[in-house]
């Protein structure tokens, strides 16, 4: 019963949302404040990357959002899974290839992390995705390692230190301009790494937040109960 | 002084708790007071300003439609300062209230469920209003099952599941409206949003009502509400009358509003408060357990709110936010006395409260206040904002809604004084030795204040609520300030 | 045009899965489907035919033969929150498995509908 | 109808196949995989609609950790659906 509804839901929303979908021209060239950031991006913001001048620049309040958005989810699965008793993660310890070659492997992850969110400006990448490398990286070493622990109340130093340096790089621009977020340094020569006034700022301090969000998230969830 | 103040200081906040945390407890207690202080300091600057003239507030420096804006205009200094003043009562209630650990993540949750809020109200833009949306949600999801119970887990997963339900509905609405106006400037939409074709918008129209009335508490989404306000900690029931809801059907009437306003829009709001209402006042009936009841109550007041912003008169939109203000007020009193009823008797129950009117005078005082003010008995501020919205509507030329409207307070009546009579004359049973802490008396005693003031002087607020009803309603203004 | 109609059966197929599941990992893996489908939906929305991703990696780029960047913004912020549900939601799975020691939702009081 | 045509409606139809394996699985560490095979194929398909930046947070969110998440849950609870 509960299936033949959910099917007849399901069949008038389909068909609702593609006779809308079917109006709208696939394929032409964008227009509307999509084709202004693309004209724009290297005049206004310096960046090569106009999905990084959006993300950081333009809608950088809505980045500001994002983090909060994971710093939360970090938070509420902490106070959700919190236990008076720190457990001990449950798995077993690996192979003797499998941790060598992990402990190769992980400085040249976290490396790779570290490049795509300094790079985001430039190229395809940036702060949330280097800081989801980085923490699978950590997760390796959690596979591999038994004893690895991380150090607690460095990743939440880290967390919270670059939240605040965001928070505070939007005040200055408020302050030493006239709005919050607002690019205030200055924009250097397009496609070189020094350029693009705060956006690799920006991206560097998401960088490490979102990695050590990621870092402490596994590590609450595998270390819960049973 | 900017409206980004609003947004900003509590999210800094919630980064520095953990920092704060290392050093001491009690600093983790004291920061969100103290940032809540200074946002009412903000809001008593702007108020005046942004009442007189909206402030449009740019982000990073890009003009509108390309960058973010923030519209703090009448309506968003009203429920900004709102949003400011619950919140600060709430923490002090919650200052001796919470003491399960961990408190730091309480606190975390809390400030960001502020930002969240105060972002909702203030954004002017759309997909930045689903980012502050789905910020409020997580942060009460997490507040919800904060006593990891087992029935706060329930509660807060199915609430989870209807609320990712209805952030889907908000996706898919902004995708297909980007799809056909290319903006998401909320101003830019309404102006561009009428060359869409009808059924399009019918459908963003209903994929809005959606995702939107999952929060604000509409007939039939609202499955979540009761399990999630009775299973949470008491100051986290207020935070949701008081802060989620209202900025919640604020951001589902300034889209309706601007995107959709009609006739048949309207009308369709209307129906669908009073069904809302009246289903909620009969559930509310049939409860056990207090906070349960409460929950029914404050989905029955938001269906009240929703009626009179049915009417789409600006007497009516009047009415509607000050209604409001006093729900939020009124019902964050009632979780808050019964926040302490319940753990004075030690259960949920409302059988379990007999004769505790003898044995905490003060807390059952303050219950029995809240409940004589909900249902709208004149000396307190709840009969001036029911007064006006049954007046409005009778000046839409609307008598039914009138008559169910009456209906339903007769029985709020009821099963409020149901509860009253309990308090006070029934036997006492057994007497609890534990006091209700200074701080949580405070919390009510201002809310107390704040209700009678209003009370003997409606005007006090309502000349605040001319300009915010004119806000909701002229859209041309919206337009002009918001593109400039 | 196929774009369209994948990401509506994905969504399809998520939704389906979240109405009729009793299961609660499977109810949050269709939470999860139906998100996929909603971020292709958007990057089709942006896409333009034969156009290059919006990056100005070489000179002579055209920005009139872009992909609407603004899409892809939106979708990267889709997927962080996306991902920040899960999380949450897993987190009270796990809370739910230990007061309960089960997943099917029928034997969970409250969850029923 | 040219070959990247071809390739996006055979991409097309193994994503619905893998999200209604990842739906109708009993295993759940299977249904998991399946959905981590949704992922990966729209990663690809982000790719063909010249979006870079999305494909590599899909690769490495939607990818690695949504599925690392869900495995981690799936062990600490129960692996097959009654």
């Amino acid at each position: 019963m509960r299936k033949v509804i959910a099917i007849l839901l399901l069949f008038i929303i389909g068909y609702y949302s593609l006779d809308v979908l079917l109006k709208i021209p696939f394929g032409e060239s964008a227009g509307g404040v999509g084709k202004h950031y693309l004209e724009s991006t290297i005049k206004e913001t310096g960046a090569v990357n106009s999905v990084t001048a959006i993300v950081v620049s333009y809608r950088g309040f809505d980045t500001l959002g994002e983090v909060t958005v994971l710093f939360l989810a970090a938070t509420g699965l902490g106070a959700i899974l919190y236990d008076k008793k720190a457990k001990k993660r449950a798995l077993q310890n690996a192979s003797v290839i499998v941790k060598t070659s992990s402990k190769i492997i992980y400085p040249l992850i976290a490396l790779l992390g570290a490049y795509v969110f300094v790079h985001g400006h430039l190229t395809p990448g940036g702060g949330f995705q280097g800081g989801a490398i980085i923490a699978t990286g950590v997760l390796l070493m959690f596979i591999s390692y038994r004893s690895f622990e991380t150090n607690h109340k460095a990743l939440s130093i880290i967390e919270s230190l670059a939240g605040m340096t965001f928070v505070t790089i939007g005040f200055a621009g408020l302050i030493y301009g006239t709005s919050f977020l607002q690019n205030i340094l200055p924009f250097g020569i397009p496609g070189e790494l020094f350029s693009a006034g705060i956006i690799p700022l920006i991206y560097i301090a998401v960088g490490f937040k979102v990695g050590a969000e990621l870092t402490a998230l596994l590590d609450n969830l595998l270390k819960t109960i049973k | 002084m900017s409206p980004v103040h609003f947004i900003a200081i509590p999210l800094f906040a919630a980064f520095l708790i953990p920092l704060a945390g290392k050093v001491s407890k009690e600093l983790v207690k004291i920061i969100p007071g103290l940032v809540l202080l200074y946002l009412s300091f903000v809001s008593v600057t702007l108020f005046p300003i942004g009442t007189h003239h909206p402030v449009v507030e740019i982000i990073a420096g890009f003009k509108p439609p390309f960058g973010i804006t923030l519209y703090y205009g009448a309506i968003a200094a009203f429920l900004t300062t709102l949003i400011t003043l619950i919140g600060f009562v709430i923490w002090l209630y919650s200052y001796k209230f919470i003491i399960r650990e961990p408190i730091e993540k309480y606190y975390m949750l809390f400030m960001m469920l502020i930002t969240g809020s105060t972002g909702i109200v203030l954004t002017g833009d759309i997909f930045n209003l689903f980012v502050f949306f789905e910020i409020t949600s997580i942060a009460a999801y997490s507040l919800t099952a904060f006593l990891r119970d087992r029935d706060g887990a329930e509660a807060a997963f199915k609430y989870l599941l209807i609320g990712s339900f209805a952030s889907t509905f908000f996706l898919l609405a902004i995708a297909i409206i980007y799809a056909n106006v290319h903006t998401l400037n909320l101003a830019d939409i309404a102006v561009k949003i009428q060359d869409v074709p009808v059924t399009t918008r019918l459908f963003v129209l209903i994929l809005f009502l959606i995702g939107l009335g999952i929060e604000s508490e509409m007939f039939p989404l609202n499955g979540w509400a009761p399990d999630a306000y009775s299973q949470a900690p008491s100051p986290v029931g207020a935070v949701f009358g008081g802060i989620v809801v209202k900025a919640a059907v604020y951001s589902l009437m300034r889209i309706i509003f601007l995107m959709f306003n009609s006739h048949d829009v309207l009308h369709f709001l209307l129906v669908m408060g009073i069904i809302t209402m009246l289903i909620a006042e009969m559930s509310a009936m049939k409860q056990q357990q207090i906070k349960r009841m409460l929950a029914f109550s404050s989905i029955g007041q938001m269906g009240l709110v929703i009626i009179a912003f049915g009417i789409g008169t600006e007497p009516s939109v009047r009415a509607a936010m000050f209604q409001m203000f006093n729900h939020a007020l009124i019902k964050s009193l009632l979780f808050f006395s019964a926040g302490y009823l319940v753990f004075h008797s030690g259960s949920k129950k409302i059988s379990a409260l007999d004769g505790l009117g003898h044995d905490k005078p003060i807390t059952s005082f303050f219950f029995a206040f809240g409940a004589l003010a909900i249902i709208g008995l004149p000396p307190f501020s709840g009969f001036w904002s029911k007064l006006y919205i049954l007046l409005s509507i009778a000046d839409a030329g609307l008598m039914v809604p009138v008559v169910l409207i009456l209906i339903s307070s007769i029985i709020e009546a009821v099963y409020y004084l149901r509860v009253v009579s309990r308090l006070y004359f029934y036997k006492e049973e057994a007497t609890d030795v534990r006091r209700t802490p200074v701080s949580g008396l405070i919390a009510m005693g201002i809310l107390t204040v704040v209700i009678l003031l209003v009370g003997f002087y409606p005007n006090l607020i309502l000349n605040w609520m001319t300009p915010a009803a004119a806000d909701l309603l002229n859209k041309a203004s919206y337009i002009k300030f918001g593109l400039f | 045009m196929i774009y369209y109609a994948t990401s509506i059966l994905l969504i399809l197929i998520g939704m389906y899965a979240v109405l009729v599941k009793k299961n609660l990992i499977k109810i949050v893996i269709g939470l999860s489907i139906v998100d996929n489908g909603i971020h292709l939906l958007l990057i089709a929305i942006g896409y333009v035919k034969d156009g290059t991703a919006p990056i100005f990696s070489k000179p002579g780029l055209q920005a009139s033969q872009m992909v609407d960047p603004v899409p892809q913004a939106l979708v990267l912020t889709a997927i962080v929150i996306g991902l920040a549900v899960t999380a949450v939601a897993l987190s009270l799975i796990i809370r739910l498995y230990d007061h309960h020691k089960t997943l099917n939702i029928n034997k969970i009081r409250k969850l029923k509908w | 109808m040219n070959w990247l045509t071809i390739v996006v409606v055979i991409l097309s139809i193994v994503l619905i196949i893998a999200a209604v394996f990842a739906v109708y699985q009993k295993d759940l560490l299977l249904a998991v995989i399946g959905t981590s095979a949704v992922s990966v194929v729209l990663s690809v398909l982000f790719y063909i609609l010249q979006a870079p930046d999305v494909a590599l947070t899909e690769a490495a969110i939607g990818v690695a950790l949504t599925t690392i998440i869900f495995v981690i849950t799936i062990k600490k609870t129960k692996r097959f659906e009654e």
